[in-house]
C-alpha cells in the first residue's frame, strides 16, 4: 500500500482492503453497458434525450444522472501499432467515472460530512446527509460532482423529480458490502472496466502499458496511476492512448486543499491587518 | 442458411463463439459484431489479446473496425468480388490446404460436360431460361449422374428442393456415396478446382481493388494473412450476419465464405469454421422449427403443389439414398405422429395427402404483394413490425391497411398495430384514418421474464429461460395465445365434417396448462420436440432412434435428445468453472446431439489423427476402437477411419470413414453445389440491384434470378449504373443497427436507458459529401429513392468512406441505422422505407445493405408535399431513362 | 472530426460552473461588512467614539442578521442548514466559517440587543468582545472559501483573495456607519473605507497581474462589467468621503452608498469571474498542460 | 431521542471519540450508510434466464421480490457470456416494466378513430370467429389448374425470431393444420 487515501485509516479493524478501477481504454468497445448498468443498479434517473452530434456520445458527460460516461474521439491517426496501415482512422473510446482520488478535494471541502471516504477507501456522497451547498462541485478537479435539479420528465418516467443534492458514481457502495463486484465492471463486455485491490489493478495496469509499448503503440500512458501525483493518484485509473484532454480529463490535477493551510496562515494574517487598519482609523489628528 | 447448408449440410453456424479464442485470424466481414454482438465479441477481444489477427472488412469504420487489427474499407455490395478475389489469390499462390481439399471437400469431383459457367456465358450458369426467368439445373450436375429421381419423374411433378429446404445432401445416385467420376490429382479440366480456378481467373488484387474500392496492398495483406494462419498449426474463422445475408446475392455472399474455408481447410476444426451471427434471441430456433412458409420442423420440406397428393413420391423426392438424410421417412412420420398422433397412421398415409400445399414462393414479400392486392384477409403479427423493420415500410403500411382483420401481439404498442392514427401516411395523407377499413386487435404479450420456453442462440444452442414472475393484467405468452386459440377453434369446429377441417379436428393439442390463467406447460412441448417411443412412452435420446413406422413421435427431428432420460437437457446450467473444457458440453443443449462444433470429424486427419497437437480436437483412438477427443464427435462413434461403404450401403453406412461432412450424400463439403440453389452452383459477382456501377466482369449486371416486383406501384426502382436517370440517386445507401438499439426498435425505443443513448435517426456522410451537397454537421438531410424520402439528423465523419470509380471519382455512401418510427419514448423516420423489394432468390431476403439514394440538406417535406417530392424526383428520372431503356441479358438470352 | 487548436472533448468544460445562485456574493458582502463592523464599533468604544461604536454594533448586528438567512436559502435542501454543524472540519472553509457566523453572529446580535435595552452591561461587553474576536476571520475566510476550489481563477488567486475581501470588508464597514452618522463622529469611518478602497484596488491590480491569462476573465463579460463597476463606484464614493464628506451630511451618506454598491459589485466580479473561467476548457488545461510539459523536459534534462 | 444520545451520536463528538479528527471517514460515516446492503441481497428468489435480445444468449439472474422483477444481472456461471451483458441486456429490467408496456387489450373496429377496451376472452373469441370464417370463404381444395392444395391464401402469420421454441413449434403445428400456409418470421429479415 502506498499512500492510504485520507479518512480511510479511522476505521481500524472495520477497515477493507482498497479497492477500485481500473479502466483500460485499449480494450473500450464503447457499448455503454456500463452506463446503462450503473443506472439499473442505482435506479438514476434520465439524463434528457438531445442528440448532440459528438460521435456516438450522447451523454456527453459525468453528471447528477450519468456516473459512468463513454466518450468517443474521432481521429485520423493511424491504428493500433500492430495492424497499422489501410486506414488512418482512429476511435477511442473511454468510460470516465469518479477518480475516487487518495486526497480527495470534495470529501476535504464539504461542510456537512456528507461526503466521506468509506471502510473500502472510497468515496460516496450520503444521500441522507447531503444539503445541496455544493461546495463539492467547484472543488472537484474532474468535473465530476453534480447537483440534481429535475424537472419531471413530460412523457415518464416518474422518478424524476427536484432534488437539490449532490450525486455521484458510490463505486456500488451498497454492492460491496454486499460483496458484489460494482455493476458497470460486471457489465463490462471485454473487461475495460476491471474491479479490484487498488495494488493489484496498479500491477495490472503497468503490465498492460509495458505489453502496448512493447506493440509500438504510441501515446498510450497510465493516467492516475502515480500515487505521486496531484491527488494522491485515483482510486479508479485509466490507462489511456492520447493525452488526458482529448478526452475531456485535466492533464494535471491537484486537491484544492493540498494549499489549504497556506491558505488559513494567509487569511488569518489578512484578519490581523484588518484589526490594525480599523485600530489605525483612529489614530492621528484631525484634518 | 442455405449458403451453409447446401456447402456442408446443415444451415447452422458451424462453430461456437467461445471457439473464436483459438483462432489465429478471425476474418469480420458483413457483420459489426462489435455493435450488435458485443458480448459474443469478447472472444473475439480475448483471441486478439493473445496475438491473433482480427480482420475487419466494411463499408464502415464502426466500433468493430475499432477493436481491428486491421480494417479494409470496401464498397457495400462488393462482398463476393473480394472474397472469389481471396479464393483466386489462394488458388494462384499455391496457399490452398491439398489434402483437407482432396479428401474432405468435391473438389475432384468431375462436372458434367453440359455445364457451362460464367465465364463462357458472359453472367449466365449454363440451363438460364429468360421467360420463367430461373435455372435448369440438369447441366450442373457430376458426371454420370443424373438429376436425383429425375427417371421419369419430373413430368410427373418432381422438383428440386430449394432454399431452407434444401439440404444439400440430394445428388442421388451415387453408390455407396462416392461421386461416379473423380480426379485426384484435381488435374481433370472439368473437376471442381479447376472449375473453380477457371470462374475466379479474372478475380486479381487489381480487379479486386476496383471493384470494391480497397487498395491492392490492403487486399493481399488480407489473403496472405489468412493463408499464414490456415492450415496443419493454425486456423482462421469468419463471422458474418446480415451485413451478408440482406443482399439479393446473399445465399451466395456466404457461399464464396464456404469455398474460402474449404480451400483453406478451416471447416470443423477448433479456431475456425464460419460463425453466423444471427441478430435475435431465437433466429435459429424460428428456421430449426420454422415459422416459415416452404419447411416443416427439422428442414423437412413442406409439400408443394406439384408434388401431388402421394405420400411416398414426396418421401422419396426427399430422401437421400446416402446421408443422413437417407432417413427422411422416419424424420417425416414421427412429425406427423406427433402433429395428428393416432390420426395419423399408415392407413391413410399419416395424413399427408390433407396437408396445405406451398406454391415455389409464398414468403413474407410475396404475401405483401397480395396483401396490397387486397387479397389477403387477415394477418396476425407477434413479436415482428414489419412497418418498421421491413423493406419498404410504406408498402407494407398500405398492405396493413388492406386487410379485414389484423392481431397485432407485442409488448408495447408498436408501429404495427398504430399505422391507422400516426404512420406517416396519416401525415401525408395518402392514408386516411376514417377510410381505413382494417380492423386492429392489439394483444400485450409477455416478456421473457413472464414466461418459461427455450431460444436457440447463434450457435445452435437450445437455452432454457425460466419464468419469473406472473404477467400482469391481459399480458400473455404466445404460447397461450396460440395454445387456446387452437383449443377455441377445434372447440368451433368439433362438429364440422367439412373437408377442409379435417386437419385440425385432427391434431393432437392437449398440452397441461397451470396458474390461474392457464399457461400451457412450456416443458410439455419440448418434451414432444423431443420425442417418445409411442409404446414404452419413453423419451427418445437422439434422432437415430427415429422408425419410419409410425412407432415413434418427435416434433422436431434434430432437435431430438434435447430432453434425453426425461431431462430438459436445455436447462442444464453447470457453471463453466465446474467443467472440464472449454466446450463445457453441460451447459444447455447444442443441436446436433450436443455437439458445439459441427463436421469435427475434418478436425482429424484421415487417418483419424489430429492435423497437428496445436489444434486437436476429436481423433480416431484406435485402442478402443472410437471417436474421442474434447466434443460430441459428429461421426459414427465406431467407424473407423479407412471404412469404405458396401456398394449396397445405404444411409449413413454409405459415407466412408474419410468423409466428415456426413449430412451430404457423399460426406463432403461442397466447394460446388450441383443442387439446392437457384442462382447458380458457384459464387459469382453480381452488382446489387440498385448500384451506380455496371458489372465490371459481364454484360449481366446484377443477380439474373434475383426477385422483382416489376409492376408493383408501390415499389419503383431507381435508375442504375449509367441509365440515364441514375444521377437522380448518385449515392450508396447501406442500412444497420446500432448497439444501443435492437432492430424496429419496439424493444428498446420503449427502454428510457436506451432511449437517451441514440435518441434521433441520423445518417452517417463523408466530409466530402457534406460539402458535395451541403450539408451541416448536427443539421438535417434529407435522403430519397423511388420509393420514399427521409429526414435525419446529420453525422459528418471520415469513418464513412467513398467508394471509387475507375477513373477516380468517388461514389459516396451514406449510413443509415433503421431503429426509428413514428410510435415510442424517441421517434423518427425509418431508414427501411427507403428500400426497395428486389430479393434473394433462395431464401427471399430483402437487399437493404446496399441500393441507391440522393441526399438533400434540410428537412423532408411535411404533409402532402412529401409524396410529391418523392413522385417529381422519380419522373425526372423516369422521363430520362425511357429514352434508351436497357435491356438485361437476363429478360434476352437462353443458356 | 479531427483536432485542432486547444486539445479538449468537443469543447467541453472540464470542470462544472459552481452552483451557488445571488444569495453567495451577497453573503460575501454581508459577511464582511458583520466582520468589519464588530471590530470597527469595538474600537470607537476604545477611542470613546460611542455614537460610531452604537452604529457599526447594529450595522454588524443587521449584516449578521441577513447573512445566515442568505445562506440557508442558496442550499439545495435548506431543512438540513443544521447539517452545517454536524461536524467540524479544519479541511472546509465552508464548515469553518459556519462556526465562526454562528459564533460572531451570535454575539454581535446578543451585543446589539443589550445595547438597545441597555442592561446586563458585563454581558454585553462579553459579547462585544466575542464578535469582535470573531469578525475579523469572518471577514477574511470567505477569500479561502472560493480559494480553495478547482476553479483556476479563484484558486490561482489565494494569496490575494482574502486580502482582497480583508479591504472590502473594512471599506464597506467604514462606508455603511457612514450613511448613519454625522460628519463630526464619521471620520475614522470615512478614512477606514477610504483606505479599504485604495487598499482592495492595489490588491486587485496585483491578482490580476499574477493571474496572467486567467486574469483576462475579470476583463471580460460580467465579471469585467461588475469589476468596472467596483472600481467606479468605490472610487467616486472614496472622492466623496475624502474630500466632501467632512462637512457635508449628504456627501457622507452619499460616499457611504456609493462605497457599499463599489463593494458588493466587487464581490459580484469575483463570484461571475469564477463560472467564467470554470466554463472555458482552456483556463484549466492550458497551464496544467505546460506543468506537465516542464515536468516532462526536466525530467528528460535529469537523464 | 435523549440529550446524551443525541449528544453521543453527534458526529462532531465521534471525532473525538472514535480519533477521525479531521471527521473524513468513520466519524461521519451515517446510520444509514453503516446498515447499507446490497437490494438483491433480500430478493425473494433468483431465476436464471436468458437475454431475449440478439442471439448471443447471455445468462441471465432474474431477482425477485414481492413477485415484481427486482433487477437483472448477467449470469457469471454461463461459458457463453461468463456474466456480462451488453447495454441493451442490462436494460431487460427496464424492458419489462417499460413505461410504454401495455396490459390491457386495445380493439379498433373498421373506419374507427380510437382505440377501444375489450376483454381478453371476447378478443380470442373474435378473433377464432373471424380466421374460421376467412378461411371457409377463401378455402383452396385444388389449385386453378386441379393441383391438391388445401389451404387458404388469405390468412399469415408473421413472427417468431424472438419467440420461444416451444412457442414456434405450435404456431406452426397449428397454422399447418389449419391450411395457412403463410408463416413467416425475421429470419427472412
Amino acid at each position: 500500500m502506498t499512500v492510504a487515501p485520507d479518512g480511510w485509516l479511522t476505521y481500524d479493524v472495520a477497515r477493507q482492503e482498497r479497492v477500485g478501477f481500473f479502466t483500460d481504454t485499449s480494450i473500450c468497445i464503447g457499448c455503454k453497458a456500463c452506463e446503462v448498468a450503473c443506472k439499473e443498479w442505482n435506479a438514476i434517473p434520465e439524463d434528457g434525450r438531445d442528440w448532440t452530434g459528438y460521435s456516438y456520445d450522447n451523454t456527453v458527460q459525468l453528471d447528477a444522472n450519468s456516473w459512468r460516461h463513454v466518450a468517443f474521439v474521432e481521429q485520423e491517426k493511424p491504428v493500433r501499432a500492430d495492424g497499422d496501415g489501410g486506414t488512418s482512422l482512429r476511435w477511442l473510446m473511454e468510460s470516465d467515472v469518479c477518480k475516487h482520488c487518495t486526497h480527495a478535494a470534495c470529501l476535504d471541502v464539504c461542510p456537512t460530512g456528507a461526503l466521506f471516504r468509506t471502510e473500502f477507501g472510497t468515496v460516496v456522497v450520503q444521500q441522507d446527509v447531503c444539503n445541496g451547498c455544493g461546495y463539492c462541485v467547484s472543488a472537484c478537479p474532474f468535473g465530476v460532482l453534480d447537483k440534481r435539479h429535475l424537472a419531471p420528465a413530460p412523457d415518464l418516467p416518474a422518478f424524476a423529480k427536484e432534488d437539490g443534492r449532490v450525486w455521484k458514481c458510490t463505486l456500488c457502495y451498497d454492492r460491496l458490502k454486499g460483496g458484489h463486484e460494482p455493476a458497470c465492471a460486471k457489465a463490462c463486455p471485454t473487461e475495460s472496466i476491471q474491479f479490484g485491490p487498488l495494488d493489484e489493478l496498479r500491477e495490472r495496469a503497468d503490465a498492460r502499458l509495458a505489453k502496448l509499448e512493447a506493440e509500438g503503440a504510441d501515446g498510450a500512458q497510465l493516467y492516475g496511476r502515480d500515487p505521486e501525483d496531484g491527488v494522491g493518484g485515483f482510486g479508479a485509473f485509466f490507462l489511456l492512448l492520447d493525452d488526458p484532454e482529448v478526452y475531456g480529463l485535466p492533464p494535471d490535477p491537484v486537491v484544492t486543499t493540498r494549499d489549504l493551510p497556506e491558505m488559513w496562515t494567509n487569511m488569518l494574517a489578512a484578519a490581523g491587518a484588518l484589526v490594525v487598519g480599523v485600530a489605525a482609523a483612529f489614530v492621528g489628528g484631525r484634518s | 442458411m442455405p449458403g451453409l447448408g447446401t456447402s456442408f449440410g446443415r444451415g447452422g453456424a458451424t462453430t461456437f463463439q467461445q471457439d473464436l479464442q483459438d483462432s489465429d485470424c478471425i476474418v469480420i466481414m458483413g457483420s459489426n459484431m462489435a455493435e450488435n454482438h458485443p458480448v459474443g465479441f469478447q472472444w473475439v477481444m480475448e483471441a486478439r489479446e493473445r496475438g491473433a489477427k482480427v480482420i475487419h472488412v466494411d463499408p464502415r469504420f464502426t466500433r468493430t473496425s475499432a477493436m481491428a487489427t486491421k480494417h479494409v474499407g470496401i464498397r457495400a455490395g462488393s462482398d463476393i468480388a473480394f472474397l472469389g478475389g481471396v479464393a483466386n489469390y489462394i488458388l494462384e499462390h499455391d496457399l490452398w490446404f491439398r489434402e483437407y481439399v482432396e479428401h474432405y471437400t468435391n473438389g475432384p469431383v468431375i462436372i458434367d460436360d453440359e455445364f457451362a459457367d460464367t465465364e463462357e456465358l458472359d453472367g449466365l450458369f449454363s440451363g438460364w431460361d429468360p421467360e420463367k426467368r430461373e435455372y435448369d439445373v440438369e447441366s450442373w450436375m457430376y458426371e454420370g449422374m443424373e438429376l436425383h429421381g429425375a427417371a421419369g419423374q419430373r413430368e410427373q411433378g418432381f422438383r428440386p428442393t430449394k432454399g431452407e429446404a434444401s439440404h444439400g445432401g440430394h445428388g442421388g445416385g451415387l453408390r455407396h456415396g462416392e461421386p461416379p467420376a473423380e480426379d485426384r490429382s484435381m488435374e481433370h479440366p472439368r473437376c471442381v478446382l479447376q472449375l473453380l480456378k477457371h470462374h475466379y481467373a479474372r478475380y486479381t488484387p487489381e480487379f479486386v481493388a476496383e471493384t470494391c474500392g480497397c487498395s491492392v496492398s490492403d487486399f493481399v495483406e488480407v489473403c496472405e494473412t489468412l493463408a499464414a494462419n490456415s492450415g496443419r498449426e493454425r486456423t482462421s474463422a469468419f463471422c458474418y450476419a446480415v451485413g451478408w445475408t440482406q443482399h439479393t446475392v446473399g445465399v451466395q455472399t456466404i457461399r464464396s465464405a464456404a469455398v474460402v474455408q474449404q480451400l483453406l481447410g478451416n471447416i470443423g476444426r477448433p479456431g475456425g469454421g464460419i460463425l453466423a451471427l444471427r441478430g435475435h434471441a431465437s433466429i435459429q430456433g424460428s428456421t430449426d422449427i420454422p415459422t416459415l412458409y416452404n419447411i416443416l420442423p427439422g428442414y423437412i420440406p413442406m409439400p408443394h403443389t406439384e408434388s401431388y397428393g402421394d405420400l411416398e413420391r414426396y418421401i422419396e423426392s426427399n430422401t437421400s439414398p446416402t446421408g443422413w438424410w437417407g432417413h427422411f421417412r422416419a424424420y417425416f412420420v414421427s412429425l406427423m405422429k406427433a402433429y395428428f398422433g393416432e390420426n395419423a397412421n399408415a392407413e391413410n398415409e399419416f395424413l399427408f395427402g390433407a396437408l396445405p400445399r406451398i406454391d415455389d414462393d409464398n414468403s413474407v414479400y410475396w404475401t405483401l404483394e397480395r396483401m396490397l392486392e387486397g387479397r389477403v384477409k387477415g394477418y396476425i403479427v407477434a413479436g415482428e413490425n414489419p412497418a418498421v423493420g421491413h423493406a419498404n415500410g410504406k408498402a407494407n403500411r398500405l398492405g396493413l391497411s388492406r386487410l379485414e382483420w389484423l392481431v397485432v401481439r407485442d409488448v408495447v404498442e408498436i408501429e404495427s398495430a398504430s399505422f391507422w392514427y400516426d404512420g406517416p401516411e396519416i401525415d401525408s395523407g395518402e392514408l386516411k384514418t376514417e377510410e381505413i377499413a382494417t380492423e386492429v386487435f392489439f394483444l400485450p404479450a409477455s416478456t421473457h421474464t413472464e414466461k418459461d420456453g427455450s431460444f436457440t442462440n447463434t450457435q445452435r444452442l437450445l437455452q432454457w429461460h425460466w419464468q419469473a414472475v406472473e404477467p400482469k393484467e391481459d399480458a400473455r405468452s404466445e404460447l397461450w395465445f396460440y395454445f387456446h386459440l387452437g383449443r377455441l377453434i377445434k372447440q368451433k369446429l368439433e362438429d364440422s365434417d367439412a373437408e377442409r377441417d379435417r386437419l385440425i379436428k385432427a391434431l393432437r393439442w392437449d398440452y397441461p396448462t397451470h396458474s390461474a390463467i392457464q399457461e400451457p406447460s412450456a416443458e410439455a412441448v419440448l418434451q414432444e420436440v423431443n420425442g417418445w417411443e409411442i409404446g414404452s412412452g419413453k423419451f427418445l435420446s437422439g434422432y437415430p432412434e427415429l422408425r419410419d413406422d409410425g412407432s415413434t413421435l418427435c416434433g422436431c427431428w434434430i432437435y431430438c435428445g434435447c430432453f434425453k432420460d426425461g431431462v430438459n437437457q436445455t436447462a442444464r446450467r453447470k457453471p463453466h468453472w465446474e467443467q472440464e473444457t472449454r466446450v463445457a458440453p453441460e451447459w444447455a443443449w447444442a443441436w446436433p446431439a450436443n455437439r458445439r462444433l459441427i463436421y469435427n470429424r475434418a478436425s482429424a486427419d484421415p487417418d483419424g489423427n489430429p492435423w497437428s497437437e496445436r489444434k486437436r480436437y476429436v481423433w480416431w483412438d484406435a485402442s478402443h476402437g472410437e471417436w474421442t477427443g474434447l466434443d460430441v464427435p459428429d461421426f459414427q462413434a465406431d467407424k473407423e477411419p479407412g471404412y469404405v461403404p458396401p456398394d449396397d450401403a445405404k444411409a449413413e453406412d454409405a459415407i466412408a470413414g474419410g468423409h466428415p461432412f456426413i449430412m451430404q450424400a457423399d460426406g463432403r463439403a461442397w466447394l460446388y453445389v450441383p443442387q439446392g440453389l437457384e442462382d447458380g452452383p458457384l459464387p459469382t459477382h453480381y452488382e446489387p440491384h440498385e448500384s451506380p456501377f455496371d458489372n465490371p466482369l459481364y454484360s449481366q449486371r446484377a443477380n439474373p434470378r434475383r426477385q422483382q416486383t416489376d409492376d408493383l406501384a408501390e415499389d419503383p426502382y431507381n435508375p442504375v449504373a449509367d441509365d440515364p436517370g441514375a444521377d437522380v440517386y448518385p449515392y450508396i445507401v447501406t442500412t444497420y443497427r446500432l448497439t444501443e438499439h435492437h432492430t424496429a426498435g419496439g424493444m428498446t425505443r420503449s427502454v428510457p436507458y436506451l432511449a437517451e443513448l441514440q435518441p434521433e435517426m441520423f445518417c452517417e456522410v463523408h466530409p466530402d459529401l457534406a460539402r458535395e451537397v451541403g450539408l451541416e454537421h448536427g443539421g438535417w438531410a434529407t435522403i430519397y429513392t423511388s420509393r420514399a424520402a427521409i429526414e435525419a439528423r446529420v453525422l459528418v465523419t471520415a469513418r464513412m468512406r467513398p467508394a471509387r470509380r475507375k477513373d477516380g471519382r468517388p461514389v459516396h455512401q451514406v449510413g443509415l441505422p433503421y431503429h426509428w418510427g413514428s410510435h415510442g419514448l424517441v421517434t423518427g423516420d425509418s431508414a427501411n422505407d427507403l428500400a426497395h423489394l428486389a430479393l434473394d432468390p433462395n431464401v427471399h431476403i430483402q437487399e437493404v445493405k446496399a441500393f441507391t439514394c440522393g441526399v438533400r440538406p434540410g428537412r423532408r417535406p411535411r404533409g402532402g408535399e412529401l409524396p410529391r417530392f418523392v413522385a417529381e424526383l422519380r419522373e425526372q428520372a423516369r422521363s430520362r431513362r425511357v429514352q434508351e431503356p436497357r435491356v438485361e441479358p437476363e429478360q434476352a438470352r437462353r443458356t | 472530426m479531427t483536432e485542432r487548436g486547444l486539445r479538449s472533448y468537443y469543447g467541453r468544460p472540464v470542470l462544472k460552473e459552481p452552483t451557488w445562485t445571488w444569495e453567495v456574493p451577497t453573503y460575501f458582502f454581508t459577511g464582511g461588512l458583520a466582520g468589519a463592523s464588530s471590530v470597527l464599533s469595538t474600537s470607537a468604544r476604545l477611542a470613546g467614539n460611542e455614537r460610531l461604536a452604537r452604529t457599526a454594533l447594529y450595522v454588524g448586528a443587521a449584516a449578521d442578521l441577513v447573512s445566515p438567512a442568505l445562506l440557508v436559502s442558496d442550499l439545495g435542501r435548506p431543512e438540513r442548514f443544521h447539517h452545517m454543524l454536524r461536524v467540524f472540519k479544519v479541511t472546509s472553509p465552508m464548515n469553518v466559517g459556519s462556526w465562526v457566523l454562528l459564533v460572531s453572529g451570535g454575539a454581535s446580535i446578543t451585543a446589539a440587543v443589550l445595547e438597545r435595552a441597555g442592561r446586563l452591561k458585563p454581558l454585553e461587553v462579553l459579547a462585544e468582545t466575542v464578535a469582535t474576536l470573531a469578525g475579523p476571520p469572518l471577514t477574511t475566510y470567505t477569500g479561502v472559501l472560493v480559494a480553495d476550489t478547482a476553479v483556476p481563477v479563484w484558486h490561482e488567486a489565494r494569496r490575494e483573495l482574502p486580502w482582497i475581501f480583508g479591504a472590502s470588508a473594512a471599506a464597506s464597514a467604514g462606508a455603511a456607519a457612514s450613511v448613519f452618522l454625522r460628519p463630526e463622529d464619521a471620520r475614522p469611518a470615512r478614512r477606514l473605507a477610504v483606505a479599504g478602497v485604495l487598499a482592495e484596488g492595489a490588491l486587485m491590480q496585483l491578482m490580476e497581474l499574477r493571474l496572467g491569462t486567467t486574469g483576462e476573465v475579470y476583463r471580460q463579460g460580467a465579471a469585467g462589467k461588475f469589476s468596472w463597476a467596483a472600481k467606479g463606484l468605490a472610487t467616486a464614493g472614496a472622492a466623496l468621503l475624502a474630500r466632501r464628506a467632512g462637512r457635508s451630511r449628504t456627501a457622507l451618506a452619499l460616499g457611504g452608498a456609493l462605497v457599499c454598491a463599489g463593494e458588493m459589485c466587487l464581490r459580484w466580479a469575483v463570484f461571475k469571474a469564477g463560472a467564467q473561467s470554470a466554463r472555458d476548457p482552456k483556463y484549466v488545461v492550458e497551464p496544467q498542460r505546460e506543468r506537465v510539459e516542464q515536468r516532462l523536459a526536466r525530467s528528460r534534462g535529469g537523464t | 431521542m435523549p440529550l446524551s444520545k443525541l449528544l453521543e451520536s453527534w458526529p462532531a463528538l465521534r471525532q473525538l471519540r472514535e480519533g477521525d479528527l479531521l471527521g473524513l471517514g468513520k466519524a461521519a460515516q451515517s446510520p444509514r450508510s453503516q446498515r447499507l446492503r446490497p437490494r438483491i441481497d433480500d430478493a425473494d428468489h433468483v431465476v436464471p434466464s436468458i437475454c431475449p435480445y440478439c442471439a448471443v444468449g447471455c445468462g441471465q439472474l432474474v431477482y425477485v421480490k414481492d413477485g415484481d422483477v427486482q433487477h437483472i444481472e448477467g449470469d457469471p456461471a454461463s461459458p457463453i457470456s461468463r456474466g456480462r451483458l451488453c447495454p441493451k441486456g442490462q436494460a431487460s429490467k427496464s424492458y419489462a416494466q417499460s413505461p410504454l408496456r401495455e396490459y390491457r387489450v386495445k380493439y379498433r373496429r373498421p373506419y374507427g378513430a380510437e382505440w377501444e377496451e375489450l376483454a381478453l376472452d371476447d378478443a380470442m373469441e373474435m378473433i377464432a370467429d373471424r380466421i374460421i370464417r376467412t378461411r371457409a370463404d377463401t378455402w383452396e381444395t385444388r389449385t386453378d389448374d386441379g393441383k391438391p392444395a388445401n389451404r387458404t391464401m388469405a390468412i399469415g402469420n408473421l413472427g417468431g425470431a424472438t419467440l420461444d421454441n416451444e412457442e414456434n413449434y405450435l404456431i406452426k403445428k397449428l397454422m399447418t393444420a389449419l391450411g395457412i400456409v403463410q408463416v413467416e418470421n425475421q429470419a427472412r429479415i
